[in-house]
């Protein structure tokens, strides 16, 4: 295996170096990737075509608005991959592979510390989510921030004390309803005689412009991303930290 | 000094590929299905490092609009500064789509394109990032049930079991 | 971006993944992920493109890691290789 | 309602899936009916499509609204509204044959299983008709994710052979993303259509870096293809995951596949670029007749029923690929005509297997002693799956052969000819073996524990169930009626390949 993974690694990496001489240089504005119309127009345009001065957010959420609610379908994704493929649903007694991993005893300072750390960073992913289209962040990074958050619940005391906030379930419907949310912003433009995603025409059912339409649209459609992220990110959490019991976590 | 020069214009897409292939053996030669997949999310990253870099340009900021720079097309307004408030001058000799709107946000603000990094890289690599992670979590999975059923994460130890069977 | 501290985390980049991938411990292998996916933000944030160190930052230096660390402590921290 | 046609064939299974993430834990009863009436919606608007470009010539369909390339667009032109109504066909056939077999295989795990095979077809169905190349990544990581949980819901043997595949369709899509990165840096775009014009308006053919794209992108694409060399995660995969998995997966992520690699090849680089300027035809024909000869002897050699088909899908892979590397009008038709075949053929033999292996619990070529007669309907649907596969007229699967051996004989690469040829004879001879068994039963010379296995089969075997004999018939017709209606077929597919002069193509 060995010999094999260096033949193809000195094949590739040469092939790939050959290359290199060709590119242009490393923050050259001038490169056909930087000064193509396609980037120049996301850097000039996205301002005035959609009013968000985040332009990352407006390419994300809108120019490629389909293939951020594919990125949001590749996590879903992972969480029902996850639970379809470790969940047992059934208990089979006693299993050799999940014996404790160390004596669990609660801890004060743990427990102090996070109790007064987990408001904290809950309230950080909210603003995280809903001020990406004015700074960096957005529904993905702050749906992950909201997903640490119960992980770390999940860490300090136990599982099951994570699973009182939140069930099994709830974390499924949530991942589902987030999905919906964003899939039906474009099901409704739809509705409304345009294309799939197609923003703008939500003007007619909002109290606003067609730009400010698409501004507000993509805050909704973070809002699902941010749904299906925290869902999952805890999913697959204590899935993988139970061995697919959900009996025990760390 | 040629050659130096060759190189420190290119440094970092040198680099990139140095990543990927320690990245890439690892996924071919280890063993040890935790590694593998830890190997997969350095070749991974490696790649979104090499996007990345396409994005650079010099003397240009975070794609992100300044707050002024927003405002700066707003000097009629007197409350140009009272928080995160775009809204549309109405009323000028802009344009008008069909409904009666502005067809264009905030005309007046001229945005120039080398002062941006490119945002088309970093949106595609959001999405990278979120594959990566995704496949990470799945490869995990599937290690956990192997250790479930074999009692292993070596995979040549598993080999071995199937061969001499079960 | 400085192109003396890109040189500088490019190179710490290549250690750590080297380390990363040698060290027989997984559970310090999965720390070592996560400073090599910390430095890879740090890279990126430099190049400009926050919104991909912030997602990194997130990803890969903190859940992933947790799922590492996780599969680790649920399975075996030994390694052949 | 026709004009969203593009987005809804994607959309129902989407959106059926999620329905059934949400309402399919509470009432399982619900998880068989959405996904059959979503895939049948799907369907419909196939039909609709192809009638639409068979009419009207290529749909685009914006998303969002923006003009491409700043936004994503869908392009299907006839090549991609045929193969998006083969997708969706064999998606709806496989959806009813799973009625029984998910229940018995994953009882635990239906709307978990449900939601990831509709997820798979909305990507399999999104990477046929999408125009843009970063979000072909984006959906062969959606149906790669969706396979591995498929494969991996298995047995143990399953679960490391998912395993492999995840490696291995890992390094797949993560070198066609760096190949898309590599004409990004040189062309500034991410549309299809566009990256070719501005291959052309820079006139950087001859760049390293376009090469080096087209190397990552095709070596990328074969891996999730399986062609030949790099085929190690397929045989065991398809082998040993549930039926229900293995009778979706097997006729459709390959073939899906190999129409990926036809559209990169034809609309991003260009005909001129891949048969004109590189020229490695006489290679890659080389390595598919490679392909072709060792999944054929590897089929020779197996005695479990699944895993000789899944060598089977190596051999075809290469019919597929050497066809389109013939670099002529012929060898391209038969290839795309292959694809759409090969899904029916393929189809009707894993759903055949499927059944077997639920019937009697065995995976060995020995279950199938003396079934001619306890299951009369079910080897009649498989003998035309064999039939097509072996290529006897009047099945899909001769004529498809037929062409790819005139595209053959045209370019004058006669071993890849022999190939074929040697390739059917093998193919007859593993399916008359199995005919053998199943109408004259095993005889007693053939082992000493052929006695004994006639007594364990003669009680287990029961009739197939009308929810799993529905779709081998049904595909077992389409095969006759793809054979009988190739002219029509061929026709669609000329409006595609006509717009290719390789007649002019310089050596």
């Amino acid at each position: 295996m060995k010999s094999l993974a260096l033949i193809s690694v000195v094949i590739t990496g040469w092939l790939l170096l050959s290359a290199v001489g060709d590119f242009p240089d490393w923050g050259d504005p001038n490169s056909p990737a930087n000064s193509y119309r396609l980037s120049q127009h996301f850097v000039t345009e996205t301002f005035h075509e959609t009013a968000v001065p985040n332009m990352v957010t407006a390419v994300l959420a809108d120019y490629r608005g389909y293939d951020t609610m594919f990125e949001t379908v590749v996590i879903f994704t992972a969480g029902i991959a996850i639970i379809s493929i470790l969940r047992r649903f059934t208990s089979d007694g006693a299993d050799a592979g999940t014996e404790k991993v160390y004596e669990k005893r609660p801890d004060l300072i743990v427990d102090t510390t996070c109790r007064l750390m987990i408001p904290i960073i809950q309230l950080f992913a909210l603003y995280v989510i809903a001020h990406g289209h004015h700074s960096p962040g957005g529904g993905f990074q702050g749906g992950v921030i909201f997903g640490a958050s119960f992980i770390l619940i999940a860490l300090s005391r136990d599982l099951q004390a994570a699973h009182k906030w939140v069930p099994e379930q709830r974390v499924l419907n949530l991942a589902g309803i987030g999905i919906l949310i964003y899939a039906g912003f474009g099901l409704a433009s739809m509705f409304l005689g345009q294309n799939f995603l197609d923003y703008a025409i939500l003007h007619k059912i909002m109290p606003a412009s067609p730009i400010e339409a698409r501004y507000h649209s993509m805050l909704g459609v973070e809002i699902g991303v941010a749904f299906t992220v925290t869902a999952i990110m805890y999913s697959i959490y204590s899935n993988l930290a139970s061995k697919g019991t959900m009996k025990e976590g760390l | 000094m040629e050659f130096f020069e060759a190189i420190s214009a290119k440094f970092n897409y040198w680099i990139y590929v140095i990543i990927m292939m320690i990245g890439l053996y690892a996924m071919i030669a280890k063993t040890n299905m935790v590694k593998k997949l830890i190997g997969m999310s350095v070749f991974q990253t490696a790649i979104i490092l090499f996007y990345v870099s396409i994005g650079v340009k010099d003397g240009a900021t975070i794609p992100i609009l300044y707050h002024d720079q927003v405002h700066a097309g707003h000097h009629h307004d007197d409350h140009a500064h009272n928080g995160e408030h775009y809204d549309t001058p109405h009323g000028t000799d802009h344009e008008a789509d069909e409904y009666g709107y502005p067809s264009r946000h905030a005309p007046d603000v001229v945005i120039d394109g080398d002062d941006f990094a490119n945002p088309l890289v970093h949106v595609l690599m959001l999405t990278a990032i979120v594959v990566g992670v995704s496949t990470l979590g799945v490869g995990l999975a599937i290690t956990q049930k192997l250790h479930r059923e074999f009692g292993t994460i070596e995979e040549n130890e598993i080999h071995d079991m199937i061969k001499s069977g079960k | 971006m400085i192109w003396q501290f890109d040189l500088i985390i490019l190179v710490f980049l290549v250690i750590t993944a080297i380390i990363s991938l040698q060290v027989k411990d997984l559970l310090a292998a999965s720390m070592i992920f996560g400073v090599y996916s910390f430095l890879m933000c740090l890279l990126w944030a430099g190049m400009a493109a926050v919104d991909v160190a912030f997602t990194e930052a997130a990803v890969g230096a903190g859940v992933s890691s947790v799922f590492l660390i996780a599969t680790v402590l649920r399975t075996s921290r030994r390694s052949s290789d | 309602m026709i004009e969203q046609a593009p987005a809804l064939i994607l959309l129902f299974p989407f959106f059926a899936s999620i329905i059934v993430a949400l309402a399919g834990i509470r009432i399982q009863g619900v998880c068989f009916p959405i996904t059959v009436i979503s895939m049948a919606a799907s369907v419909l608007s196939g039909i609709a499509i192809l009638g639409q470009v068979v009419n009207n010539g290529a749909i685009r369909y914006r998303l969002g609204g923006w003009e491409p390339p700043m936004g994503i667009e869908f392009r299907i032109d006839a090549l991609g509204a045929l193969v998006a109504l083969a997708v969706s066909v064999v998606g709806l056939l496989t959806a009813i044959y799973s009625k029984r077999q998910v229940p018995a295989e994953t009882p635990d795990k239906i709307s978990q299983y449900y939601t990831l095979y509709l997820l798979l077809m909305t990507g399999l169905i999104g990477m046929v008709i999408t125009g843009d190349a970063f979000n072909l990544f984006v959906l062969i990581e959606v149906s790669a994710l969706t396979s591995y949980a498929l494969i991996a819901m298995g047995p143990r043997r399953a679960t490391l052979a998912a395993y492999k595949y995840v490696i291995m369709g890992t390094i797949g899509a993560s070198f066609y993303l760096l190949g898309v990165g590599y004409l990004y840096i040189k062309t500034g775009s991410l549309n299809m259509f566009d990256i070719h014009e501005q291959l052309i308006a820079r006139g950087i053919f001859d760049a390293t870096a376009v090469l080096v794209a087209f190397i990552l992108i095709t070596v990328g694409v074969w891996i999730k293809m399986a062609f030949f060399p790099l085929h190690a995660w397929l045989p065991n995969s398809y082998a040993y995951a549930p039926t229900t998995s293995s009778a979706v997966l097997g006729p459709l992520v390959t073939k899906v596949m190999i129409y990926v690699m036809i559209r990169l090849t034809f609309t991003v680089f260009g005909a001129d670029y891949t048969f004109g300027r590189l020229d490695w035809s006489d290679i890659v024909v080389w390595m598919s007749v490679a392909a072709i000869l060792v999944g054929s002897i590897s089929a020779l050699a197996q005695t479990d029923l699944r895993k000789m088909l899944a060598y089977l899908i190596i051999a075809e892979v290469g019919y597929m690929v050497g066809g389109m590397w013939l670099a002529n009008d012929m060898g391209l038709i038969g290839s795309i005509y292959h694809i759409i075949a090969d899904a029916f053929m393929t189809l009707c033999v894993f759903l055949f297997a499927g059944i077997i292996f639920t019937q009697t619990g065995k995976r060995d070529l020995n279950a199938l002693d003396g079934l001619f007669t306890k299951m009369p309907l079910t080897m009649v649907g498989f003998l035309v799956g064999a039939f097509s596969l072996i290529g006897i007229p009047p099945t899909a699967g001769f004529f498809s052969k037929w062409y790819l051996i005139q595209g053959g004989v045209a370019s004058g690469h006669w071993e890849y000819v022999i190939a074929l040829l040697i390739s059917s004879l093998i193919n007859a001879v593993l399916f008359f073996r199995i005919i053998e068994i199943a109408y004259f039963g095993i005889k007693p010379a053939e082992g000493h524990g052929g006695h004994h296995h006639e007594e364990l089969s003669k009680e287990s075997p029961t009739k197939a169930s009308f929810s799993m004999l529905l779709p081998l018939l049904v595909t077992a017709a389409m095969l006759i009626g793809l054979g009988l209606y190739n002219r029509d077929i061929v026709a669609i597919i000329s409006d595609f390949v006509s717009q290719f002069n390789f007649g002019v193509i310089s050596r």
